[in-house]
């Protein structure tokens, strides 16, 4: 190869390169931000969901749990878990509730959070909120997460 | 890299400088799998994409092809001139080039404004959002090319390239080239053939 | 600049003639409303035509290493050779 | 060492080194939750465990990358460090926060902790990554800018070279983008959506020229070959990874509510992110093959290569295998990404902040490179934490294809624990794997006290 390259050539590429790729990025974050909220669910953002993202996020779910695929990978998928759990708050409250203090023997098992009413109701509000999300190809693939 | 080649028979290296090669083959590897990707996305939504087709502005395309084909045509007279040492011949034929380009410019947003008056975004269907990246991204491809023109038409206006050292124009015009070759595959492909 | 011979510059101008021709060709062809195997042949030879020079004379491959001449024609024919696939069976 | 103020990066170094072990410690404590459910429970649940292993892991990576950072820059630069009293001051503020961080994860349960450091105020605890309270992300803003400003000074008044600049950006950008951490609305596909510009584009983005800059460096330092060869290689490079992966980050907006046109192109761009580690690899050979002198430090160019090999392997290869929207669309959130991030982070930054240990610790206490005896172990140690986390990988893979066949992708789809359970094997044998890595880890520590006669040559 004799095809010469040039450390300025190669570093016009560099910042050239990167600004119009993340130019380009900006564009699409614009064109996302027009088109999330028509399938966000956002309709169902209230204060009883807002509180139950503070107690999902207070209690780090996300350390166990994926959410629409993210986080640890140690317990269920909870995006689609409202579906699961045949689309009753009262039994993903009830769950949450059941959760024994010690743990279940070489089991792996929620902690027991000692969550009050108003912060059941939130958290099982929050989840259904997300199962309303509306993803591409209506992910995930399928009920059991 | 530089191992010394003998034996060889003397081949032109590619014009201008590597780095930019490196650069218009990552392109080029992109723009291939979009094309790919629209000709078996179509090949599942036939009637989707014949449909929407029709709505597309050929004669815009048309002249927009031209209008590439004759702006690189001068970015080759703007080579040879430099190599002859004429470097305001070659400023005028990057200018020339250039103007070319503004005229691209100015078509594509009057087609993606109509488009959009419409209110047909990314999202509309899986044909316009192949229509909309692909333009659209060769659209910020015309935009660079004319940024990297317009330098090397400042730089050559001000003699600072000659018969002995013009990498600079080389390495401009292959990328210009380059962004015109992608075009003459993209007006037909999206625009013509059904 | 005009020389007796073909010079460069002749040779540029001649085949810019022939991408332009060949895109109005192209543009009459859609313009028409033809559609079918032959209009697609036609017109996908035609992108190879051009694509040929753009690549050889515009870019200036011609005369450069091997490798790259494959690079960037075999870049173009595959492409190309993909689309008719994709186009012929649909 | 030319500077007297690069021993700065002496106390950065060791304090990465012993959160490392915390880290792994941690690891093999989480590997053991995945097969004994219960193991320390209710005092250490997974989810704490795993928030300590990640956590540990940015903090010690940070660690790691400002001691690089102060080790290469008075290099590079040509002078003293601007102000090593401000490094001195950082490391320590760094390092209790840390420590308080770290404690508070163990101590109190997470929920007291987010009361005590009053979350309510501006909540942006419990997500992935940035699980730290809001006071500590505060802390990480004020040191990272104390940092930069360090650095930047240091680099802008003297002598400027490609490796420093790239450095610089690299570092600004890890402060820009983690302003994003504190962004976290209560509409969960915006909050993924930026969540993202913290995380995409530090590990695929920014932190990539941090790597390359250091990489660079190292091989600067330990081929003898020209710097301007390397140079232009560090930029073509990087500018490679920009250029994928600024649109790559679109591979994470395929199922969190963002429109359908980033299965596209989050597949294309990130398909090509391989390339920049593939050029890397071919980078770190072809300078070793090239050099113009042998380091006597072996060790440090054994894993300058290893880092080239190894993150293409985990971050190029790993990556690719799941990056396809169709196929991420059954592998999203299972045992693949635990694997491809595992090997990931290992190859790309877990080994890249070794190479530059390996590299300047000798010479930070006074010699060209170790003796001998030392740097076998110390190649001991590389294999050995290589090689299982190679294996660690593998088994994470095989765990994880199993998983997405039995509970995604059969017609007769079963739970997710019932999955768990049916690849438990896999899981003992990522302990296994797990337990060889820190036994690595050991050796690495002990052959820092392998005495030995040091092998003489003049200091690069």
């Amino acid at each position: 190869m004799k095809e010469t390259f040039t450390k300025s050539m190669a570093r016009n590429i560099y910042y050239g390169g990167s600004m119009f790729f993340l130019l380009v990025f900006i564009g699409l974050t614009y064109d996302t931000h027009q088109e999330i909220p028509k399938r966000d669910n956002h309709e169902a953002i209230n204060e009883v969901v807002a509180l139950g993202k503070r107690v999902w996020e207070e209690n780090n779910c996300i350390g166990c749990h994926t959410l629409l695929g993210e986080g640890a990978y140690f317990a269920p998928e909870l995006g689609n878990v409202y579906t699961r759990f045949g689309e009753s708050t009262e039994a993903l409250k009830g769950f949450i509730k059941s959760r024994p203090v010690e743990g279940i023997p070489g089991r792996r098992s929620m902690p027991q959070f000692n969550l009050s009413e108003e912060e059941l109701e939130g958290i099982a509000e929050f989840l259904k909120y997300v199962d309303g999300i509306e993803t591409a190809r209506d992910w995930p693939p399928n009920i059991q997460g | 890299m530089n191992h010394t080649d003998k034996n060889i028979v003397q081949y032109k290296p590619l014009p201008g400088d590597f780095a930019i090669w490196v650069f218009i083959f990552a392109e080029l590897l992109v723009f291939g799998i979009l094309f790919i990707s629209y000709a078996f996305t179509r090949k599942y939504n036939l009637e989707l994409f014949n449909h929407h087709q029709q709505f597309l502005d050929r004669e815009t395309g048309a002249i927009n092809t031209v209008l590439l084909i004759t702006s690189s045509y001068f970015v080759v007279r703007a080579v040879d001139a430099i190599k002859k040492n004429m470097s305001q011949q070659s400023a005028r034929w990057l200018a020339l080039g250039l103007l070319c380009g503004a005229a691209f410019v100015v078509f594509k947003i009057l087609e993606f404004n109509e488009k959009f008056s419409e209110g047909i975004t990314l999202s509309t269907n899986i044909f316009y959002m192949f229509y909309l990246c692909l333009t659209g991204f060769h659209f910020m491809h015309v935009l660079l090319g004319m940024v990297i023109l317009a330098f090397i038409l400042v730089k050559t206006h001000r003699r600072k390239y000659n018969a002995d050292d013009h990498d600079g124009v080389e390495t401009g015009a292959s990328y210009w080239h380059m962004v015109d070759l992608v075009w003459i595959i993209l007006f037909p492909l999206v625009y013509i053939i059904r | 600049m005009t020389r007796f011979a073909i010079t460069s510059s002749t040779k540029a101008t001649l085949i810019w003639l022939l991408l332009v021709l060949l895109t109005l060709v192209t543009y009459g062809l859609g313009k028409i409303g033809y559609s079918g195997t032959f209009v697609i042949t036609i017109v996908l030879a035609s992108v190879l035509i051009k694509g040929h020079h753009i690549i050889a004379d515009f870019m200036g491959l011609r005369g450069t290493e091997k490798k790259w001449r494959w690079l960037m024609q075999g870049w173009l024919l595959l492409i190309v050779a993909v689309i008719a696939t994709a186009y012929r069976y649909s | 060492m030319k500077y007297q103020s690069q021993l700065v990066a002496q106390k950065y170094f060791i304090a990465a080194l012993s959160l490392f072990l915390g880290q792994i410690l941690f690891g093999v404590i989480m590997g053991m939750q995945y097969v004994v459910g219960d193991f320390l429970f209710p005092e250490i649940p997974f989810n704490i465990a795993r928030m300590v292993h990640t956590n540990l892991l940015i903090v010690w990576l940070l660690f790691a990358f400002m001691g690089a950072s102060y080790y290469l820059v008075p290099e590079e630069s040509e002078r003293e460090l601007y102000s090593p009293a401000l490094a001195n001051l950082m490391f320590w503020i760094f390092l209790v926060a840390g420590a308080l961080t770290v404690l508070g994860y163990l101590l109190f349960t997470y929920s007291e902790l987010a009361a005590l450091t009053f979350n309510e105020l501006w909540p942006t605890m419990g997500r992935e990554f940035l699980e730290q309270p809001t006071i500590t992300k505060v802390g990480i803003v004020i040191v990272a800018l104390a940092f930069v400003f360090n650095i930047g000074m240091t680099i802008l008044t003297g002598r400027k070279t490609v490796v420093s600049l790239v450095l610089l950006t690299g570092l600004v950008g890890l402060a820009v983008f983690f302003l994003f951490a504190f962004y976290n609305p209560v509409n969960v596909v915006l909050d993924k959506y930026w969540w993202w510009w913290v995380v995409h584009l530090w590990v695929e983005g920014v932190w990539e020229l941090i790597l390359g800059a250091i990489l660079a460096f190292v091989l600067i330092k330990v081929t003898g070959v020209d710097r301007e060869v390397i140079e232009k290689w560090l930029y073509i490079i990087i500018a490679m990874t920009l250029i994928t992966g600024i649109i790559g980050t679109g591979h994470h907006y395929f199922w969190i509510g963002t429109p359908d046109y980033w299965q596209w192109l989050g597949s294309i761009f990130s398909a090509m992110e391989p390339i920049p580690f593939f050029m890397m690899t071919l980078f770190a050979f072809n300078m070793v093959n090239k050099r113009r002198r042998d380091h006597p430090n072996k060790a440090a160019v054994l894993w300058a290569l290893g880092t080239a090999v190894m993150a293409f392997l985990g971050a190029g290869v790993w990556g690719f295998m799941h990056t396809l929207a169709p196929i991420n669309y059954y592998t999203h959130g299972t045992q693949i990404t635990a694997a491809h991030g595992h090997m990931a982070f290992y190859g790309a930054y877990v080994m890249i902040s070794l190479t530059m240990i390996s590299y300047s610790m000798p010479i930070m206490r006074g010699k060209v490179a170790n003796s001998q005896a030392a740097q076998t172990l110390e190649m001991w140690s590389f294999w050995l934490m290589t090689v299982s986390m190679v294996f660690i990988t593998l088994f994470l893979t095989a765990a994880g294809i199993l998983q997405v066949y039995l509970q995604r992708f059969t017609d007769t789809p079963i739970t997710f624990m019932q999955a768990q359970e049916k690849i438990e094997i896999f899981y003992w044998l990522r302990e296994v794997s797990g337990i060889v890595f820190l036994i690595g880890l050991i050796v690495y520590f002990i052959s820092f006290f392998v005495k030995g006669e040091e092998p003489q040559g003049v200091e690069a």
